[in-house]
């Protein structure tokens, strides 16, 4: 095709498109259906969540938090929360732990299974849209009966969680948890094997591993690279560190060590939780916080291992009740920076591969 | 036999000729409505879903309230498309598909069939001008998401008639005979019996040729929602959308009949009627053409070519030697 | 190869497998006691504290009160702006006399912007329901919150979510 | 009757198809975008194909769709597609010198059009009319295999070099 040079055509992805999970454009000149450039642009879905922020107390940032990256709510819940904590070196109770933990990584298997439903679905296969959605619904009313909402949480506060387990909850996540070990090698069967799936993704949106640190990258697009980062191991907070688990770490960077590692990732959570939900203490679920949570003036930054990478809070307090500043390390923005590289030079049908596996969601992304 | 072009043309015979037209349109209407209402439930079914359900009983009424929808929207056409293209694109579309079905041998007694001698070719060489239709659509929208399914379809579409011509070549070496009546009553005098025993390679080429040609999963990319939003038909509304997805669902069953035809033996069966068992068996070939849709994902289009070129036609071709050494030797 | 017919065979399977569509205006999901919908106002437990539009954290919750004679605070006005209410709980979470509550009520859909103005009759009427008074409402509940208990005693499973 | 003919589907088909064929024959000369060019010469392309079958070729007149109809046009188009866009219309230059010329030019082979046919005695055999005693695929079969074995396969080998050379020609600026 070198000899034929056709015209150049810009073609505007977005920000209304099936693909781009949300109001992201991405304006692409193509040569035929090759990708000459690429310019995403962002800030359709912005909120202004971080300077909205510094007029808010710390208890009513979170439920902004919430609609950060909203198919992972509560672990932006605990990012901003243990921030605080960390400021105001506060003790959590054993119970709130357990519960967090359970939550968070009930959470991340929610999350991922979002990610393989619509990865899969913008590749052209429907059916595990669907499969990946009935059980992401189970998490979900999981989550409607301990917090009374199914996808802004508003769970966590500020030295615990705001509601104890309901009776029978425990229960029915362990239950859940069994089942769902179960169901994820039917993922491997409908996905895994399909050698078309497998030539749409293996060798596709290679990213290096310097690359992928010289962009910051962190979470599954980092460790897909072969580099084993992985922040509940390197720096732990919070109780990971009595659980055991492995952190699964892929080889090649492509688009197929992504989804690969979603998929045992999810099986390394309901591993946590299966282990978290049989020695959940009794106690209390929120620890001595006074009403009004006033951090002491100083910079804080906490980084946790959200579902899309590092999801860092860096906090900078003057001492009042509501933050002087308060940044948000959005893994998704990160990410997304290296897609112009990656997008160069491929065609459209490796667009949607690509963007799909670097798995941005668009309101972490804009803030 | 009846010769049309020898008989003098009295107004009995053309009312004779509108009627059969007529009854074959609406006949196919109707299947057409009751394929996207079967292709909606067993997808439904396949997910976990229970599929339409609410308009007429057990949501049989569905598709007639959609088409009906379509007829009555309205009809917008870009203020920047080629206007006169924009409008004949379905058409070019749409009559091929239903021209098609002109020699398909339903029944053990033939009334709708053309009885051809270059019935198969007929089948082929019509088929490839509905590829014109899609074009010109993707083309006249003047969009670019539809210019580049244009573009898509037309490359997919043409790579894949030629291992769609190989692939019943060996049919026709059997058979020696390009008519499908033919076709179907050597089938039943055959040793082999259907020729989808001695023809599986050809059958398997044919069934990935013909779902490359209908444009349906995992080769839909000339319409990927996902990455070209809806292809050559992103700009068209109403009954020439409607024209489309008719077009589309005609050339589903014209296809399955095709392959009814050829491999499974036509309309023969023992104690059924004949309109039965080529109505269970085209079903059969239906259903697997949903159900292969339920479960794959969309090919990448370079990967598409490749596959068409280097892996189908080679063993189409091959098949065709085969058949050869078979016949030889038989 | 194998990997495609593994892939079929999982969707054939699905077939036969119970369907989870819930019909939705007919069937309802059974929402959990702590659901998190639109609310419902008591004034007569309010004591026009003001926590409530303060704690707001998008300032959706206006409210006015008077001094009756005997020097109790009596609200007058309390309007709720379904707009811009993010339904975070965190004014139930203050109020000291649980005078707002949250519904498991979800539909909030629309024609107009003023219909998601609720007042306070719209609110207090959200909480009485077909009850024609505070009182027999909060028996209601009473009664219910019992059966909810002996049920849950009874199979020791709290009812309400289903999964 | 119908100037002599008796009426049947024959003639009234025969008509159509020249009507067809006329009709985007003038279409594909006056149009003047590339792309509506490209549909008037499919109509062009199937009216022969019509007229083909109804002289009993009826293998040639499918071959005629496939090929010229189906593929060839949409390569043009293709190609179209892939190098144009936007507005690609000439304006014609009216010219009365110009259409004097054209008139003129149309008389004079008309003229002799009619000349030659007039002149010509055709050869016209009762039995080769009938398409109906043996299908002409066998017919043609029989003389592409049986009677012109070699001239067909050594047409397939020089076919075959062609396709090699071209590929040879247009990879080699990789």
């Amino acid at each position: 095709m070198c000899a034929l040079r056709s015209e150049e055509m810009i073609l505007n992805v977005g920000p209304q498109h099936p693909s781009t999970h949300g109001v992201f454009r991405l304006v692409v000149t193509i040569d035929g259906e090759q990708i000459v450039d690429a310019d995403p642009v962002v800030g359709y879905l912005h909120r202004g969540t971080e300077k909205l922020a510094e007029d808010l107390q710390y208890v009513q940032i979170i439920p902004y938090t919430d609609r950060l990256d909203y198919v992972a709510s509560m672990l932006n819940n605990y990012a901003l929360c243990h921030t605080v904590e960390y400021a105001l070196d506060l003790e959590v109770p054993a119970r709130a732990e357990y519960l967090r933990i359970i939550v968070m990584e009930l959470q991340r298997v929610a999350s991922h299974l979002l990610f393989l439903g619509t990865y899969l679905l913008d590749l052209g296969a429907m059916s595990p849209f669907l499969y990946a959605f009935q059980e992401r619904e189970q998490i979900i009313m999981l989550f409607n009966e301990i917090c009374g909402a199914r996808l802004t949480y508003n769970y966590m506060r500020v030295g615990g969680v705001q509601w104890d387990a309901p009776p029978g909850w425990i229960e029915k996540v362990r239950d859940f948890t069994a089942q769902m070990q179960k169901k994820v090698p039917m993922y491997h069967q409908l996905v895994t094997g399909n050698e078309i799936f497998l030539n749409r993704v293996r060798g596709i949106g290679v990213i290096s591993q310097e690359d992928g640190i010289a962009y910051a990258m962190s979470g599954i697009n980092l460790r897909s690279t072969g580099f084993n980062w992985d922040l509940r191991k390197n720096r732990p907070y919070s109780i990971y560190d009595q659980f055991e688990w492995a952190v699964p770490v892929g080889k090649n960077g492509d688009c197929f060590d992504r989804y690969f590692i979603h998929l045992q990732e999810i099986e390394q959570s309901l591993n946590i939780v299966a282990q978290a939900v049989e020695r959940v203490p009794d106690g209390p679920i929120i620890g001595k916080v006074p009403k009004l949570v006033r951090v002491p003036a100083g910079e804080y930054y906490r980084g946790i291992e959200g579902a899309r990478g590092e999801l860092g809070v860096y906090l900078v307090s003057d001492g009042k009740d509501k933050p002087y500043r308060l940044k948000l390390r959005r893994p998704s923005f990160v990410n997304l920076q290296i897609l112009r590289k990656l997008l160069i030079g491929q065609s459209m049908a490796n667009l949607i591969a690509i963007l799909g596996a670097v798995d941005i969601v668009l309101g972490e992304v804009d803030a | 036999m009846f010769s049309w072009q020898a008989t003098p043309l009295r107004p009995l015979t053309l009312l004779g000729m509108l009627i059969g037209v007529v009854v074959v349109l609406a006949l196919v209407l109707g299947i057409v409505t009751y394929l996207i209402y079967f292709e909606r439930k067993v997808i439904g079914w396949m997910q976990g879903r229970i599929g339409p359900n609410r308009v007429g009983p057990l949501g049989l009424l569905q598709s007639v309230a959609d088409v009906l929808k379509l007829l009555i929207k309205e009809d917008i056409i870009p203020a920047n498309a080629d206007r006169a293209l924009f409008l004949l694109a379905p058409v070019i579309a749409f009559v091929p598909s239903f021209m098609v079905l002109a020699v398909i041998p339903y029944t053990a007694s033939h009334i709708f069939t053309a009885n051809l001698n270059v019935g198969l070719l007929y089948y082929i060489a019509l088929s490839s001008l509905t590829i014109l239709g899609i074009v010109m659509a993707g083309w006249a929208s003047n969009n670019k998401y539809s210019l580049l399914g244009g573009m898509r379809s037309a490359a997919q579409m043409i790579s894949y008639e030629i291992p769609l011509g190989l692939s019943v070549l060996g049919v026709v070496m059997l058979a020696g005979s390009l008519n499908l009546v033919t076709i179907v009553q050597h089938q039943a005098t055959d040793r082999f019996g259907w020729y989808i025993i001695p023809q599986i390679i050809g059958f398997v080429v044919f069934m990935i040729a013909a779902l490359a040609e209908l444009n349906r999963t995992p080769f839909d990319l000339p319409e990927a929602e996902s990455e070209l939003v809806a292809g050559y038909f992103t700009e068209y509304s109403g009954f020439r959308f409607a024209f489309f997805m008719l077009s589309e669902y005609v050339y589903v069953f014209a296809i399955s009949a095709l392959a009814t035809t050829l491999f499974l033996g036509g309309w023969a069966g023992p104690f059924l009627p004949s309109w039965l068992w080529f109505a269970i068996k085209t079903s059969a070939i239906i259903f697997f053409l949903f159900w292969v849709r339920a479960t794959m994902p969309r090919m990448r289009g370079d990967q598409l070519m490749s596959f068409a070129w280097k892996v189908l036609i080679p063993v189409a071709l091959f098949n065709v030697v085969l058949t050869g050494a078979l016949s030889l030797i038989g | 190869m194998f990997g495609i017919f593994k892939g079929l065979g999982v969707t054939f399977g699905q077939m036969t497998k119970k369907k989870v569509t819930l019909q939705y205006p007919d069937v309802r999901i059974n929402m959990p006691e702590r659901y998190r919908g639109i609310h419902q106002f008591i004034p007569e437990l309010c004591i026009v504290c003001n926590q409530c539009a303060r704690i707001c954290p998008t300032d959706c919750i206006s409210l006015s009160g008077t001094r009756n004679e005997d020097k109790k605070l009596r609200i007058d006005t309390y309007d709720i702006n379904f707009e811009i209410c993010i339904l975070c709980d965190l004014c139930v979470e203050v109020c000291p006399t649980e005078a707002i509550l949250m519904t498991p009520r979800f539909e909030l859909a629309s024609y107009t912007r003023d219909e998601l103005y609720k007042d306070m009759e719209w609110l207090y009427g959200n909480h009485l329901g077909e009850f024609g008074s505070h009182e027999q409402a909060m028996a209601a509940q009473a009664a219910r919150e019992a059966e909810h208990a002996a049920a849950a005693a009874a199979n020791g499973v709290e009812p309400g979510g289903d999964s | 009757m119908f100037f002599g003919m008796p009426l049947t589907g024959q003639t009234v088909s025969f008509f159509l198809l020249a009507l067809l064929i006329i009709a985007s024959g003038v279409m594909l000369m006056t149009l003047t975008k590339v792309m509506h060019m490209a549909v008037a010469l499919a109509g062009v392309f199937l009216g022969v194909a019509g007229i083909f079958i109804l002289l009993g070729a009826d293998f040639v007149g499918m071959a005629q769709i496939l090929v010229y109809a189906g593929a060839i046009t949409i390569l043009m188009v293709f190609a179209l597609m892939l190098t144009q866009k936007g507005d690609d219309t000439e304006s014609p230059e009216a010219s009365t010198g110009r259409s004097l010329l054209t008139l003129l030019g149309v008389v004079v082979f008309t003229g002799i059009m009619l000349l030659v046919l007039r002149g010509t005695t055709w050869p016209y055999s009762q039995s080769a009319v009938d398409p109906y005693t043996q299908p002409t695929v066998v017919l043609i079969a029989q003389s592409l295999y049986h009677t012109y074995t070699i001239p067909f396969e050594l047409l397939s080998l020089i076919l075959t070099a062609a396709l090699v050379g071209s590929v040879v020609i247009a990879r080699k600026e990789d």
